[in-house]
């Protein structure tokens, strides 16, 4: 692996690379440790966390489909208090920068997760998810809708000083119209795509598959749709954009970046092959040392110049 | 899990076809066969590309000469379908050992084995590893006669075997409950571990329970991580403050069946 | 094949067995005249027809992605007048029921094409492609605007008394609302989903793959998302469905129809297999007949009865 | 496109690694192989479900004992390498013939063939169909040595055969079209057929173009049905009514070069 400089920043928040691992896909970073070397990566991004603890939906919660995975995980989580005294501690040593990805049923769950983990040591960002797709109140309601979005962006605002970056929802027609309710409101960063909704049915139980019937729907299957919506975003807005979807290696992650990405995210890949993060680090910075001279910047958005 | 899961790249050393489109296969991978305990398993890939997408979960049915891992694989779809299709020589990606798997047995605790076909491949290892022997009981059940390959491995037979089919074509016929019951009846053991189809273990916890025997179930349930990443294998847990779950692959998949919400799962 | 009743009513087209195929993916219909007895399908779906010819969109326009196909067409076709001439005496001999994709860049468009082929005889119904991602003006601002919808519908609705097949877009927050649009202003069924709007970049050439940038996804990459939708749609409209979006076998007809869809029609897998959608007819029959006596219409939504 | 294309299953007969990479295949199929023309093609798949999605064009390179195809194939990704991994005895779906072929060369009509290395394919046929013979011209670029071996095939070594590679280990360094061009000033033929390279072959219309020789290109664009029904395979003509496209599956393969708009290709 050759040694040039991938640092980038994303708001406030400076990765010492591009790669982050997307929530819900990496635990809460220990899971993997025996895996790969964790400080190797740009960022984590937690579990999705909730004041409370979740227990999530009834199995099953997971099944295949064609170059893709269907999941309905409901948000389990250990909630805010158990995520502060086991979880946090572990990943604050770590030189990854931390994301904690926050969910919530209501405006006051999400301000209570940022304000309350603001305070403690170890947490660079948020990434707010107002955008799974999997839980009755997820907070996709907000996700669809600009004026919601915008207003718990303000609120969220004024609970911490640290970087927002906002999880859009490709499930609507115009993902351009929240981000810029986002925007206005003071966020700092996009990422996308969340999971897009989707389902199977067995037809031997006549019944959907999954336990919550619908899911989310992630890997290589979706990444010409997250791709696009990554495009799009770019061409509407000036924060910079965290993408992912379906990425499985650093060709899928370059293509992100000539889309608008400012950086990445590795998501189902981690479920195939734990060192896929990690193996996606060194692939750019290959590919980026050949391109030397050119700076990591001069790439991000670079197919909108053809 | 206490044991260090690594990713390794094994070497096929044996692969035949056994009983019905199963295959027994040697996989040689030092660094899981050194550490792995009977219950555990690992998560393989045996394909380039994202068909399937997921890796897939094989219990470890034993280790061979310290080195390899013996595994027995029934072929139901495309993951198992190219990964028994691998020949001595070719490579697997694996990561592991996986899972809790089953406690020991304590000193002079009398532990049965009940197993439904390749539910055995477990309970084989706890044998191997731990040193079953002919006064430990083994319950088998298969759907005929084709199945009772499995009860002919050498492991296996130093136990005190008993085995049905559900088409009476070799061993009793019915259903291995039929002949646990009675065995249960009469004197039953410190502790019931079993493993196989989901029915079947159902059943079998239900019959401990009502004997006031511990039994320990090893579940089967779709996985995508294999190590407590993405909380996709839930397993329903009886809990008087509602609903809750545990983890297939990291808190299992061996449990207490009394714990388990079997209506829910 | 076993000689059950498949009969199916389509608002009022009725069709001989519930299997279409998809337009785009069926040329004119003759195309696959070699390859099998076109009389055996329940319906052919022609490309869209536009007033005017049109050239379509410069290559590359057509590319393979994991489990899926990325398509900018642009929606060439021979233009109204030599689908009359040329084309409609050919499918008018059919015993399959014709339907003719109708698309457009204003309401003038789809009323000309509607109202020419009225009067003509062999056109047993219109499929209306208010979805096409793929062209500026191909109508996709009619398939995410409810109100644009309704009236264009009614547009429709007074031009012709052919039954009204309306093509919805999935790329849109709710199909619900489009669909309650067109269904109060007289549409007779609805057919979904159309492409997913999606990309890819050739990071070697650092510009999009496609001639026209951006494409929309099929195949069976979609089929969870589609299964969704129409699932959805089937909750909120009293309407027939005709469901499609990566069914290439007879069980992910079986899922559409369990979800909700009265027919189901094939795009994609015409072109990996020319005899996929009569294999699909043959494989629904038989299905058919193992549940005998039950009728094909006990099926049509079973799943939401678990 | 008269003949009746037909969808088959057919059995390979041979399969032969040759020259870089590549695979000489005999498939039997007779009913493609009894109507096929020089420059038609095939759509193969020789796996099952999605991964490639769709079927891969093969040109026939010709037919072998009146009921099979000779087809040469470069693995350059997934579906060309699951094609050529097919053995004898195995089989392989196809769907054909497809396209429209060269045209036969009229009576006392002199015709030149151009190939850049796997383009030899369709131009083989077309020898072994018209019976080109010593008096034929046939101008070949490899990139390297290994590429020679298409021009020892025996169809082929009937032309007067006038080879060059890219790195000059073998035949006259250089590109095809620096041989092409004296040739052409010294005297032209009536036509030339062409198949290779998008660049060389927009090379060897522009040669042609400038001698005033009728030149027949067989275009490679992806295609997804490959008979006319998807309309995804444009090719960019040249129209004074602004744009217009023709398709290469059903138009062509094979284009009079002077009709098609190479900057818009
Ligand atoms: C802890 C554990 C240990 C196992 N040990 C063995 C073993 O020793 N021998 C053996 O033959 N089988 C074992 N299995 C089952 C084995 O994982 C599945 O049979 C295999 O994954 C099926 O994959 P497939 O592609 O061949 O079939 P598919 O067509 O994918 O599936 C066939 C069936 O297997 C189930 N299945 C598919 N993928 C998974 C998955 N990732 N996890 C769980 N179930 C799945 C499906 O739900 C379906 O019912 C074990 C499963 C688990 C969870
Ligand atoms: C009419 C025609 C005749 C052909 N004849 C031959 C032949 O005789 N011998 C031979 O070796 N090759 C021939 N090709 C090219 C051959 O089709 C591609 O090399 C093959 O499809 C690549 O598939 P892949 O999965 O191996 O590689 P991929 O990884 O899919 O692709 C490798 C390259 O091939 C191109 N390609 C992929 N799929 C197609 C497709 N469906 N159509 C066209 N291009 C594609 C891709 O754009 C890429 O540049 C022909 C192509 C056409 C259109
Ligand atoms: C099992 C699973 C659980 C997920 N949980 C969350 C979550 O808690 N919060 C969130 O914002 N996104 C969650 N996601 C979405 C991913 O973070 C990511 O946006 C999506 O999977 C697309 O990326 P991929 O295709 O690389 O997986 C989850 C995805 C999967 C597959
Ligand atoms: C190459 C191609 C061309 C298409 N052209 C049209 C069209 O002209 N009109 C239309 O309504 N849909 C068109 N579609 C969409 C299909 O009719 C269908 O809705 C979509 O492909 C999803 O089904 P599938 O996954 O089975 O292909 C086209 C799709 C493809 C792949
Ligand atoms: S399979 Fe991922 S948590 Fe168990
Ligand atoms: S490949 Fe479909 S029209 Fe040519």
């Amino acid at each position: 692996m050759s040694n040039v400089d991938m640092t980038v920043r994303i708001g406030g928040l400076t990765l010492k690379n591009p790669v982050l691992v997307s929530s819900g896909t990496f635990g809460y970073g220990r899971e993997f440790a025996d895996f790969i070397d964790l400080n190797k990566l740009g960022g984590i991004i937690t579990k999705a966390i909730t004041p409370k603890p979740r227990a999530g939906n009834p199995p099953p919660r997971i099944i295949e489909t064609p170059a893709g995975v269907l999941n309905a995980i409901g948000l389990e989580n250990c909630g805010l208090d158990v995520f502060i005294k086991d979880k946090l501690p572990y990943l604050k040593d770590l030189s990854a920068a931390i994301v904690v990805n926050v969910a919530g049923a209501c405006e006051s769950d999400y301000v209570e997760v940022v304000s309350s983990l603001s305070k403690e040591d170890g947490v660079d960002a948020f990434e707010i998810n107002i955008s799974c797709p999997n839980v009755k109140h997820g907070g996709i309601e907000f996700g669809t809708d600009a004026g919601r979005a915008g207003e718990l962006v303000a609120n969220l605002r004024s609970a911490t000083k640290l970087p927002l970056i906002i999880k859009l929802s490709p499930n609507v027609a115009d993902v351009c119209e929240i981000a810029a309710g986002a925007e206005a409101a003071g966020a700092d960063a996009f990422s996308l795509v969340n999971t897009y909704r989707g389902m199977a049915i067995d037809i031997a139980k006549e019944r959907p598959v999954l336990g919550n019937k619908i899911g989310g729907l992630s890997g290589p299957a979706i990444k010409p749709l997250a791709l696009y919506q990554v495009w799009k975003l770019y061409q509407s807005v000036k924060l910079p954009i965290i993408g992912m979807g379906g990425i499985m290696n650093h060709i899928d992650a370059i293509e992100f970046i000539y889309a608008g990405a400012s950086a990445v995210s590795v998501g189902t890949a981690n479920f195939i092959d734990p060192s896929a993060s990690v193996k996606i680090v060194d692939g750019l910075s290959t590919w980026l040392a050949e391109k030397s001279p050119r700076g990591f910047e001069y790439f991000i958005g670079r197919a909108h110049r053809a | 899990m206490n044991t260090k899961k690594t990713s390794s790249i094994a070497r096929v050393i044996r692969a035949n076809r056994f009983a019905k489109e199963c295959c027994e296969m040697v996989l040689e991978c030092p660094g899981i066969a050194a550490s792995a305990k009977p219950g555990q398993f690992v998560q393989m890939k045996a394909w380039e590309g994202f068909q399937p997408l997921l890796r897939r979960p094989i219990s470890i049915a034993g280790v061979v000469d310290r080195s390899s891992l013996l595994l027995w694989i029934r072929i139901v779809g495309p993951g198992s379908r190219l990964i028994t299709s691998k020949l001595p020589g070719d490579e697997i990606e694996l990561i592991g050992p996986l899972g809790n798997g089953f406690e020991p047995p304590d000193k002079n605790e009398k532990v049965w084995m009940v197993a439904g076909t390749l539910g055995a491949a477990p309970l084989r290892f706890y044998s191997q590893l731990y040193g079953a022997g002919a006064d430990c009981r083994f319950f088998y059940g298969g759907a005929a006669s084709c199945d009772m390959e499995v009860v002919e491995d050498a492991e296996i037979c130093k136990m005190n075997v008993c085995a049905t089919t559900e088409d009476g074509s070799a061993g009793q016929k019915g259903l291995v409950t039929d002949i646990l019951k009675p065995a249960l009846d009469e004197s039953p053991p410190d502790r019931i571990i079993t493993c196989g189809p989901k029915g079947m273990m159902k059943a079998v916890a239900a019959l401990s329970a009502a004997a006031g025997t511990k039994c320990d179930v090893s579940l089967d349930c779709f996985m995508a991580c294999g190590f407590g990443a993405c909380m996709g294998c839930a397993v329903p847990i009886l809990d008087d403050g509602g609903k809750r779950y545990l983890h297939a692959c990291s808190d299992g998949p061996v449990f207490d069946s009394a714990v388990i919400d079997w209506e829910a799962l």
